[in-house]
């Protein structure tokens, strides 16, 4: 079956990032297919590179980075969302003159059109938030 | 997706400016139009708030972003169930809220309102209908 | 002058209010603000909790916050005052101590 | 087969499980995760809550979460069951639609 | 600050895991335990199942931060102040808790309970006294 | 009167950070001193100089740097906080082995410390969170 996920909040400040991360894994094992996961409001914190948790904890970020690695699952920020908290990809640094970015490998900024698109393709949308 | 046409729910459920969700989820709202499904919201617990009359932001420096819900009507969001429950335990009534009306093409352009008040038993009853239910 | 207790979570969504209320001491006030203002309403099913709550605390709301929800002053319960964010500060200097039940 | 509602907050903290349970239709199924496991604890003051809904929802908790937080398996409700993540998966794949009570 | 001894109290109101506030709020007692106030803790509302016995989260993939609280009183926290109404809603008893000891210098380091079960009334109290509450 | 705050969550997502900010500029207005603004949780957020909000919105991270610049106030993200969530500076940066760093003029980052300091040196600490 073909799944969507959406996430809300940031890693580490709520569990909803954890909980979409063994969900996405679960149903990976499974078999189905993880069509999207979409980032939005502060979930779009997810996707910043320059996280450095302890290392006796998890690492949310590069959990991500591996899933998209290993299972090829499209990992989308939204441009919007990801503005307004400071997340940004060099094409958008750029564009709004900023010195630095700081995406994550496997991330990818796109419009909220991707997100109402996984929830018309997908069999089911699965919400993971605050 | 070509032919597809999926209903869908947009549940509101929370106050503005406390938090963004009720920004951002309009933000949803106008930008999922665009794909031509079947699309309703409902304005349930909290959510009703979104609806209040006379926002005014000025003072808190935030984005009053109220007046946006005057635009659906123009983006084919024409059905806003608000429920009735809600309403009551906050001690407001259909006129404490924004008149939010829409021209019906079927209708000759009759303007009505998008507003339709009703009860929670009605909002449980679409919540099942629908093929998929954001929750903002 | 005792505690200010400050709320900023509407009364329907989250249980603050309610325990702030349960552990004020009497005499000591309550500012709401944010999406707490909202406990402020008039005929809302809160409106008895914030009657009873009158008798024995300060209840203020941050006006500027009514505001931006659509709440005008007549609309507050009466017994409520308003503050702007002058009086916010007040408030704080004049109170010994600020509990934010978040 | 019908809705799968989920709840992920304490319902003693927030509104959410109750207004899950008060729009859910008879005959879906509710899974609690996250802070919304605590629900399902016995002897709690919502236990009478969540024995009424049994009577017409099939309810679930995510077991990993009870095991976080410290919630044996014989800490549950009777009736209520007990899922791993792959049958999170399970039961999303089963309901037509999932709606999650943030 | 030299000299300056201020009543402080770290006053938990959330549940672990969900939200990070219990986790973190913990990490601000550790360091300020360096300060050399006078501080207390106090569990309420959600708050009280953080100190909820046999927690483990291997399986969900997130730090089980709950052995640290053994570390308080190593640190000098040693009055932890348990809400009994908070206790009893939620259908968890003292024993449900895990067993938290401190060392009592003044008692000939007898071996004494940290936990202290209060009630309600007795909670607004010890708020009313302190200098300063911290709310995680 | 000298006076600290501690602001618990990100910017945009809660009002904690406008409710924050406003405290501050009317705390000033009056002749207080805003001994230090510290940051936890996801407050560490609001110190990230890489956001771009709508022309038409608050830019809620050049608010703060403005503060510090025009009245000198003390902008503190917890340390531990920031490395969870990927906010750092360049010492942080070189630190952690990041490619980039992301803290805004007039913030800096230190430990849970300074909160504790703040809650002992002032008159009055007020927290914003959610």
């Amino acid at each position: 079956m073909k799944i969507g996920l959406l996430v809300n909040e940031g890693p580490y400040q709520h569990q909803a990032a954890d909980s979409a991360y063994r969900f996405a894994c679960a149903a990976l094992a499974k078999g189905h297919e993880i069509f999207r996961v979409f980032f939005y409001h502060d979930g779009v914190n997810n996707g910043t590179r320059l996280m450095t948790p302890p290392q006796d904890d998890r690492h949310i970020q590069q959990r991500w980075s591996e899933l998209a690695r290993t299972h090829g699952v499209d990992l989308v920020l939204c441009v919007a969302a990801a503005q307004r908290r400071g997340i940004c990809d060099p094409d958008e640094a750029k564009r709004n003159a900023k010195d630095a970015d700081n995406i994550a490998p496997g991330f990818r900024i796109s419009g909220l059109g991707q997100l109402v698109e996984a929830a018309i393709e997908c069999d089911r949308l699965v919400t993971f938030g605050d | 997706m070509a032919g597809q046409c999926k209903k869908i729910m947009y549940l509101h459920r929370r106050a503005p400016y406390g938090t963004v969700y009720a920004q951002e989820g309009l933000e949803v709202v106008l930008i999922g139009a665009a794909f031509d499904q079947d699309v309703c919201m409902a304005f349930v617990d909290d959510g009703v708030y979104q609806l209040k009359a006379g926002q005014d932001t000025s003072a808190v420096g935030m984005k009053n972003f109220s007046p946006a819900w005057r635009a659906l009507g123009d983006y084919d969001v024409t059905r806003l169930y608000v429920e009735r429950e809600s309403l009551d335990e906050r001690g407001l009534r259909e006129e404490d809220l924004m008149p939010l009306r829409y021209e019906d093409e079927n209708d000759d352009w009759a303007e009505k309102s998008s507003i339709v008040i009703v009860d929670r038993k009605e909002i449980g009853r679409l919540i099942d209908a629908q093929d998929v239910v954001f929750n903002f | 002058m005792p505690v200010l207790h400050t709320v900023n979570k509407s009364p329907f969504e989250k249980n603050a209010l309610d325990s702030c209320l349960s552990h004020a001491l009497d005499g000591s006030t309550l500012l709401l603000i944010e999406d707490g203002v909202y406990a402020a309403m008039r005929a809302s099913s809160i409106e008895p909790r914030i009657r009873r709550a009158l008798k024995r605390l300060r209840i203020h709301v941050l006006e500027n916050d009514c505001r931006a929800r659509g709440i005008s002053e007549d609309a507050l319960i009466e017994g409520v005052g308003s503050v702007d964010d002058a009086g916010f500060v007040d408030l704080v200097v004049e109170h010994d101590n600020v509990q934010a039940w978040l």
